[in-house]
């Protein structure tokens, strides 16, 4: 198949592109996560957390 | 004419800053407001000014019938932290230009520009360009402006700050004349100003605020 | 509405601030050509009205966030967007301003940079008549970009960055507007009215939506 | 207080940032499913589909090309869409969900345009060519790279949100002057014998497997863009625990 290069270069553009975003996304979520639990064990509470709490 | 506020609760950069602040004043009263750094004073003063949008309630101008008396902001001088005076340009340039960009076609401008200055006995300084002015005198040239077109709302933000014993007194009956005349005014201020009837809204961190008129 | 035209005018002229410097940057980008470019006469004729309009377009955007910062930084423009005139006259007016103290100099000065470039006078007549009609466009277009970027501490580089693609249209019919005068196939008329349709239109997007960015942006 | 254990009582309610990462915590899986099933079938019909007689094999970089450059430009039209909420009716997961969505709107449009250009070196011989709707796309993204440096420049979201949102707005208004100042800047420069990108009309063999590659990457991108959001949200909700730490409440 002529071009070969060219047609494999293009999908492994696309393979990168995507699976960088899927990556970057899931990477963020953890962070975020992490984040948050640090947040929670250092007893800083949501005002509505607490108050859901409290009901 | 009446400065009606319920329940008015407001945040700055996304964390409420006080809320259920309800508070009336009549003509004639000025309404202290006192408090902590930080506790709102200025985020209040800006959502009455209509230039910070309030999360809950309302505030409006009222006539003594209920009716509402036009948009509060075109209603109302605002004396922030900042003057609003442009330094390069002379005194007189900068209240002239104020004069003529406020005066509402209704109403016929308050005062000359000359007269206002005398009020707080500036009116030597003024062709010398804004910039070479003291910051008491600065303040005080701000404080002319409030003169020169007629607003029934004054809100001001900490105006005697940077004021020496002389400048507080005329800036003392300034407010009073505008109040005998029947305007309203909303101080922040920690200084006690020699203010004839005047109402305190203290207000504490972050706790049910609620309109002290003592 | 007036007194805020002089007021801004005798501002910048006063200062000196928004004149002269974008001038002298204007005049710093076409003068680096010919060394970038080398000394070839018909070469820079052939590309002197597309250098001339890229330098007055960058020149132009550089000036471009001092157009409500000056105002913010002293308090003006709280008191600016509490009258009783509507925000984006205001804006319409201080547009104007800005343009006749940093957009007029550019075009003022775009015949003497046409000569220095070996720009046939027909051409020179275009490209300055070309950007007598586009520079206020990039005024008002950028005026959105200032709004925007009015409560950013670095504000200043951003506005060019936001302003470039919604100013592309303008650079590309004032060029080919400026290129048609010479080369007689292409038509001079449709790109240069279709460049001064481009200016009416941005001479109402651009202060209505930077007046609603700037009452959105009051903290 | 995990995210999922809150019982979702309306659905339709997802204005409530809490209930909204509950909804995304149950769909993103069903969605993510049928994102790879998509493209598993949308790879195996491009990969059977015909050579194109007059392109060669290189066609086959269309079914990759096409869908990315046509959701840079429906990314950019949900970003619209989103500005217009937190305009007109303010609201809360407007600004949110254009926030999340303009770092992906910008990969898609760098990815349709190293695929264009890789397209184009065996067609054209050079990588890069002018053509009317590659500079329109990257115009696009220009505004794009806008977009994300000024969220990236505004500290506070809440009160930067509808100031992107007016660019936005402002942005979306250019697009079609943008488009047509590119394609009559265009036809005067470019000599006319250019080959046209998309090529003769498509033939059916190579229009389904276009099309399912389509689809494919549409659901990719509302997958990734709820859970952008759904990482928005918490990024706020950090901020905002942190700022309420730092004042000792």
């Amino acid at each position: 198949m002529a071009y070969f290069g060219y047609i494999f270069a293009s999908y492994l553009a696309t393979a990168v592109a995507l699976l960088g975003l899927i990556g970057w996304v899931v990477f963020d979520l953890r962070g975020r996560r992490a984040d948050l639990a640090e947040l929670e064990a250092r007893g800083v509470r949501r005002r509505s957390a607490a108050a859901a709490e409290d009901r | 004419m009446r400065l009606v506020a319920e329940n008015l609760g407001a945040s700055r950069g996304g964390d409420p800053v006080f809320s259920g602040l309800s508070f009336s004043l009549a003509a004639g009263e000025a309404l202290i407001v006192t408090g902590p750094n930080g506790v709102g004073k200025s985020t209040l003063l800006r959502v009455i000014a209509g230039l910070l949008r309030a999360d809950t309630g309302l505030i409006a101008l009222e006539r003594d019938h209920g009716a509402e008396a036009g948009v509060l902001a075109e209603n109302s001088h605002y004396l922030g932290h900042r003057n609003g005076m442009k330094r390069e340009l002379t005194v007189s340039e900068n209240l002239d230009f104020w004069q003529t960009f406020m005066v509402m076609e209704g109403d016929a401008a308050r005062m000359p520009v000359a007269d206002a200055c005398a009020v707080l006995n500036l009116d030597h300084v003024l062709h010398l360009p804004y910039g070479y002015l003291s910051a008491g005198q600065q303040r005080r040239i701000a404080m002319a402006r409030l003169l020169l077109s007629h607003r029934r709302l004054w809100i001001l933000d900490e105006p005697t700050a940077a004021l020496d014993l002389a400048a507080e007194e005329a800036f003392a009956g300034m407010v009073n004349r505008h109040l005998d005349d029947g305007g309203l005014a909303v101080i922040a201020t920690h200084q006690p100003l020699a203010i004839a009837r005047q109402a305190t809204l203290s207000m504490r961190a972050r706790a049910q605020d609620e309109g002290a008129l003592s | 509405m007036r007194a805020l035209l002089w007021r801004d005018i005798r501002i910048g002229i006063r200062a000196g601030g928004g004149a002269l410097i974008g001038v002298l940057f204007f005049l710093t980008v076409v003068a680096v050509v010919p060394f970038g470019v080398g000394p070839d006469l018909n070469l820079l004729s052939r590309i002197g009205p597309a250098i001339l309009w890229i330098g007055a377009l960058l020149a132009a955007l550089l000036g471009l966030d001092r157009l409500f910062q000056g105002d913010r930084e002293d308090g003006t423009l709280d008191l600016l967007l509490m009258q009783e005139h509507p925000l984006a006259l205001t804006v319409l007016i201080k547009c104007l301003a800005h343009w006749v103290v940093s957009g007029l100099p550019l075009v003022a000065a775009s015949p003497l940079l046409g000569l220095f470039m070996n720009v046939e006078p027909l051409a020179i007549g275009a490209t300055t008549l070309t950007l007598l009609v586009g520079t206020p466009a990039v005024t008002f277009i950028g005026a959105v970009g200032a709004a925007v970027a009015v409560a950013l501490p670095r504000g200043g580089l951003l506005v060019s960055i936001l302003v470039l693609p919604l100013a592309i249209p303008i650079l590309v019919f004032g060029v080919s507007a400026a290129y048609a005068a010479v080369e007689d196939p292409a038509p001079f008329l449709p790109p240069f009215l279709i460049l001064t349709a481009i200016t009416l239109l941005f001479s109402v997007i651009g202060p209505v939506a930077a007046a609603a960015a700037l009452r959105a942006s009051t903290d | 207080m995990s995210e999922s254990s809150l019982s979702v009582t309306r659905v339709g309610d997802l204005a409530n940032p809490t209930r909204f990462i509950a909804f995304v915590g149950r769909v993103l899986p069903v969605l993510a499913g049928v994102t790879a099933l998509l493209f598993a079938v949308g790879l195996v019909m491009s990969f059977l589909a015909p050579e194109d007689y007059q392109q060669g094999a290189t066609i086959r970089i269309m079914f990759v090309h096409v869908p990315a450059a046509w959701l840079s430009m429906m990314c950019y039209t949900v970003m619209t869409a989103s500005a217009i909420g937190t305009l007109v009716w303010r609201h809360p997961l407007a600004d949110v969900s254009a926030r999340a969505a303009a770092p992906i709107g910008a990969i898609f449009t760098v990815l349709a345009l190293l695929t264009g250009s890789l397209w184009g070196k065996p067609m054209w011989g050079t990588w890069w060519v002018w053509d009317a709707r590659l500079t329109s796309v990257f115009v696009l993204l220009l505004m794009y790279l806008g977009l994300i440096a000024l969220n990236r420049a505004m500290d506070d979201p809440s009160k930067s949100a509808r100031v992107s949102a007016i660019l936005i707005l402002v942005g979306f208004i250019n697009i079609p002057i943008i488009k047509f100042s590119v394609d009559w800047w265009n036809t005067l420069h470019q000599p006319a014998s250019v080959v046209r990108l998309d090529g003769p009309t498509i033939h059916a063999s190579m229009l389904y497997p276009l099309l399912v590659m389509a689809l494919a990457f549409t659901v990719l991108f509302f997958t990734l863009h709820m859970a952008a959001m759904r990482n928005e949200i918490l990024r706020r909700r950090v901020a905002a625990l942190r700022r309420q730490a730092a004042r000792g409440r």
